[in-house]
């Protein structure tokens, strides 16, 4: 395999060295996570308001809309214009809620979203962490959001956010399930939990492609259940527009509605990078066999564009789920996660092992 | 001090019931209703609807104006049937006067009729895949009813409050491309409701979310007044324009769509029917309309001789029946409108109880309310 | 092994019409050519309202500031909101009698609810419906207007 | 089908004090407040009649009297009748309520005792149903309001 030119191990071994030879290790380490914080900080807002805008767009022009137009070209600043409104917002104080509960609330969402982005591989050479145990992490940090959400329909001190916040719960543990087995089948192929090592397991074609049907079966699974774990329409029952006004997030205002708003576009992206990383085989170009000329051109391709395009094409459909079906109820939703997600993939886990074990895999 | 009397108020049942306001303002009551519903988890174990928020006294407004100036406050009854109120009370005083009205009226207004009768089963459609979570539905139905609200402001002047029907005839004569823009119309929306079909009717959450729930039994319907489609969902046939044919409906071959199961799929493919139904009786009236005059000869002072009056239309949500005791003046001495929405509310303790509270909402987007025509 | 069966139908169905409702979607977003939005603030030089639009009363004078209002009041008393409000003066006329003339005609467009009841019963056709549709103000007294042009003349017919 | 001659004497079999009022729109019987919802059941219940949808339910106020109007059809024959109750008694006119016999007649009566004052005996839950407590009773003839009404 030729290897990548567009490695950012080189450009991030080069900083370090540079940062090196002017103070000591301990120093160069706080230097860095500053630094790596500070990008991440801003990758998470921007990104944030893209998604946004990017689902007003979209959404606009599934329904014969043009979308937001007016603010910037093609509307472009429109979400930056919303920003500035929402960090202007009066703070309301929510009568007979626990204060510091319902202000902790939106912290905690949007720390678990922060936290998963870390361990996310978005080119080669370019992660903040790389554990060998990422995608177990990853799911671990992800579900840690429903603490978040479960504390603001609690402290909010109303019955919508009350109803909305207990779906939420029921509904993140069940579909957590079926979110981890689908990522567990490509752990069996693979071997390995690291994502770096997934992605190089990759190298010579993607898992959805060299996982026959069952890795296929797992694809879809994953971008159901994690649908569902986001909260995102036909999932959305903790929102639940048209019966609970706005769910667990019904009485907060200005910046702290704006947190849960920016963590479930973050979660978006989150489980859709992971879906991009684990089958659609991450910032690895797309290659075909023996065709060398083909794929040395997509070799051209850098990494980073790689993976956010396949990011993207995952939020693409999870976006057309969301505004093409209706809602389920809470306990088709159950119903659906025990009765149908969890018993395929459960009996896929069973195939893929068996593949694996007679190597007929790639 | 206050609100605790106020919060003392509502509360009205045992002490472990979890009472929740579903409205004034909420996104699926359409308008100001409220329903105090009492849940217990999820499923809902009674409620009661409070209405009158925007009661505004429209028999009693009545009282004063004369017969002609009615005609604009029934617009604001059910004003997605605008045009069929206006007709019922048209219908009254020239039932009174027994003033025979031109050809040309009657085809004209049960066109439109039935013009209005689509438009406002695409409005349910598209906030009834709202109230269900399916956002784009809304969009597609609006977009398509903009078509007849096109036709309707070429021809009135506005589109959705057209006092466009008066005593003995209309107003003035319809627009000469009416014809034309009709038919265009018949054969655009023939294209896209198909498209409804596949994005919703077919669609497997939705006829999850919508078979079983809320049943109403044929008994349930006819007690409770329930008519209209919601009604003729549970097999009630109470179409007024079969039974007792007002208009041009005595010379159109038309199908009374009846539907058994008596749930909230039940109901939505009646409307989804009468859509299909409404179309093919435009297609028979649109290509005959007889030429003449657009009025019938009144007198400029309009006086229903002394008696009481009654006369039934079925507007696109039921039955509205208009009862007048005139007492030889030019103002109705008592008018009563009987409001097909006043009736399909009050089923809702009754149909709602027992299931989810996701359930209650598609039940009252099935049932298809206007708030403005149960407060009048 | 039936329900088995019937398992699998129902989940291949149930996909099925899901992908049915993906498709009627995606082909809009594949077909931006279907945008039926219209940019409102952009197009006014090009937005033409109906003929019949009702947008307000409006009083029609000609090129030499004459009207047809006879001052009669029927669209006064025709009004079911007491929207129209009529001030008549009497003035001498050439032949020294005292003729009705319209002083103001006065339209709180406030509470008109356009039933178009004075165009159609006024005598002389002296009212007609505007196009204008633009009518938010940021003061309420801006809404009521009178109609007759200051020193407009009632138009005398050809006999 | 029967004929109205024939619907008349069914229902005079059943009160034999009711009314015919000559030259109305539809049938209708006027009953004493008492025979009131004896007759309506009846009407109900009858085989031959099965008056079983209540259309609508009001009451108008003639000043010197205050008269309940009911229509009925019957959804099996297409049979329309108005029965009529006049109570003479405007301070305090009472009558029994229907809710035992068409459940949406709860909410027309409660509309009618919100708009008029009329008490129904043995109703469930009568409670104004759009105004305050303390209205008044607005379509009686004598209602003034001196803030909201403009007389003309």
């Amino acid at each position: 395999m030729s290897s990548n030119i567009y490695d950012f191990s080189t450009l991030t071994g080069s900083i370090h060295t540079w940062l090196s030879g002017m103070m000591s290790s301990g120093w160069v380490i706080f230097t860095e996570m500053v630094l790596v914080g500070l990008i991440f900080l801003l990758m998470y807002a921007l990104l944030g308001l893209f998604l946004v805008y990017l689902e007003r767009k979209v959404c606009a022009i599934m329904q014969n809309r043009v979308g937001p137009n007016r603010v910037g070209k093609w509307g472009l600043l429109q979400t930056i214009a919303d920003l500035i409104k929402l960090l202007l917002k009066e703070l309301i104080p929510i009568r007979k809620s626990d204060a510091l509960l319902f202000n902790l609330a939106p912290f905690i969402v949007i720390i678990c979203s922060f936290l998963a982005m870390a361990a996310l591989p978005y080119a080669k050479g370019l992660q903040a962490i790389d554990f060998n145990i990422g995608v177990f992490y990853i799911m671990a940090v992800s579900s840690l959001s429903v603490v978040g959400i479960l504390l603001a329909g609690w402290a909010s001190n109303s019955k919508y956010s009350l109803i909305g916040a207990m779906r939420s719960g029921a509904q993140i543990v069940s579909y957590e399930l079926s979110v981890g087995l689908s990522l567990l089948a490509i752990v069996v192929f693979s071997g390995t939990m690291q994502l770096s090592g997934i992605i190089e397991s990759q190298a010579n074609g993607w898992w959805i492609f060299k996982g026959h049907i069952p890795a296929f079966i797992s694809f879809v699974i994953f971008l159901i259940a994690s649908t569902a774990e986001i909260n995102r329409g036909p999932f959305d029952l903790a929102e639940a527009e048209s019966e609970l006004t706005a769910g667990f997030h019904t009485e907060y205002s200005g910046i702290k509605f704006a947190f849960f708003f920016l963590a479930e576009y973050m979660n978006m992206f989150i489980v859709a990078a992971l879906g991009a990383t684990i089958f659609l085989g991450g910032w690895m170009p797309f290659h075909v066999g023996n065709w060398e000329g083909f794929n040395q051109i997509m070799d051209y391709i850098p990494s980073v564009v790689w993976f956010f395009t396949k990011t993207f094409f995952i939020i693409l459909i999870i976006m057309w789920f969301k505004w093409t079906f209706p809602r389920l109820r809470i306990d088709q939703l159950l119903t659906l996660e025990w009765k149908y997600l969890l018993p395929i993939s459960l009996f896929n886990i069973v195939l893929i092992a068996f593949i694996v074990l007679m190597g007929w895999h790639f | 001090m206050m609100s605790e009397e106020i919060i003392k108020d509502v509360i009205v049942g045992e002490q472990e019931d979890y009472l929740i306001n579903l409205g004034p303002q909420h996104p699926s009551t359409h308008g100001v209703l409220r329903l105090e519903v009492c849940l217990k988890g999820e499923t809902v174990k009674y409620l009661n609807p409070h209405i009158g928020y925007i009661h505004r006294g429209i028999e009693k407004m009545c009282e004063a104006l004369t017969y002609q100036q009615i005609i604009h406050l029934t617009d604001r009854m059910d004003y997605l049937s605008a045009h069929i109120n206006n007709e019922a009370v048209s219908m009254i005083v020239e039932d009174a006067l027994q003033v025979e009205v031109p050809e040309r009226v009657k085809y004209i207004r049960t066109i439109l009729d039935e013009l209005n009768r689509i438009a406002s089963h695409q409005l349910w459609w598209c906030a009834f895949g709202m109230d269900l979570g399916a956002l784009t539905t809304f969009f597609y139905g609006l977009r398509d009813r903009e078509h007849i609200l096109d036709i309707f402001e070429e021809s009135f002047g506005s589109r959705l409050l057209h006092s466009f029907v008066c005593p003995g005839g209309l107003m003035h004569d319809v627009h000469p491309n009416f014809q034309k823009r009709t038919k265009e119309f018949i054969k655009y929306f023939r294209t896209k409701l198909p498209e409804y079909d596949q994005l919703l009717t077919g669609n497997i959450i939705f006829q999850n979310r919508s078979k079983g729930i809320g049943y109403m039994s044929r008994e349930t319907a006819i007690g409770y007044g329930v008519t209209g489609p919601s009604g003729r969902g549970s097999g009630f046939s109470c179409d007024v324009r079969k039974i007792a044919p007002y208009g041009a409906y005595d010379k159109v071959r038309f199908n009374e769509i009846l539907e058994t199961e008596g749930d909230v799929f039940a109901r939505y493919k009646v409307r989804m029917a009468e859509m299909h139904e409404s179309l093919s009786i435009i297609e028979q009236l649109i290509d005959n309309i007889p030429e003449g005059d657009f009025t019938a000869k009144m007198k400029p002072i309009i006086k229903l001789p002394a008696g009481e009056y009654f006369r039934r239309v079925e507007t696109a949500r039921g039955e509205l029946a208009v009862y007048v005791v005139s007492d030889g003046n030019k103002t109705p001495y008592r008018m009563k409108f009987r409001t097909p929405n006043f009736s399909n509310l009050f089923v809702m303790n009754e149909i709602a109880s027992g299931y989810k509270i996701a359930d209650l909402i598609a039940i009252s987007g099935s049932l298809d309310l206007v708030i403005p025509d149960i407060d009048r | 092994m039936n329900s088995i069966a019937q398992y699998f139908t129902d989940l291949f169905k149930g996909l099925s019409t899901l992908w049915a409702g993906m498709r009627v979607t995606g082909k809009y977003f594949f077909s931006p050519g279907a945008i039926v939005t219209q940019q409102y603030p952009e197009n006014r030089k090009t937005l033409k309202m109906e003929e019949r639009f009702k947008g307000e009363i409006i009083m029609p004078h000609d090129e030499n500031n004459l009207h047809a209002c006879t001052g009669c009041g029927i669209c006064e008393i025709n009004c079911p909101n007491g929207s129209i409000e009529i001030l008549t003066d009497r003035v001498a006329n050439a032949e020294g009698k005292l003729e009705r003339v319209i002083d103001k005609h006065i339209y709180h467009l406030s509470m008109c609810t356009f039933c178009g009841l004075c165009v159609k019963t006024c005598p002389s056709d002296a009212l007609a419906f505007g196009q204008e549709f633009e009518h938010a103000v940021f003061d309420r007294s801006k809404l009521t207007k009178v109609l007759n042009q200051p020193g407009s003349k009632i138009r005398k017919e050809a006999k | 089908m029967l004929t109205q001659e024939e619907l008349t004497d069914i229902v005079r079999s059943f009160v034999p004090e009711s009314v015919f009022p000559e030259g109305t729109q539809l049938l209708e019987v006027v009953v004493p407040a008492e025979k009131y919802f004896l007759l309506i059941e009846k009407l109900k219940s009858d085989q031959k009649l099965s008056f079983n949808y209540l259309i609508s339910q009001t009451a108008v106020d003639f000043t010197s009297n205050m008269t309940v109007v009911c229509h009925l059809e019957s959804t099996e024959f297409r049979y329309l009748m108005v029965v009529k109750v006049i109570l003479t008694d405007r301070e305090n006119p009472a009558i029994d309520s229907l809710t035992a016999l068409y459940p949406t007649a709860e909410y027309f009566e409660r509309e009618i005792f919100d708009l008029f004052g009329i008490r129904f005996n043995n109703h469930p839950n009568l409670k104004r149903l759009f105004l305050e407590d303390d209205y008044g009773y607005p379509l009686r003839k004598d209602f003034r309001d001196e803030v909201n009404m403009i007389e003309r």
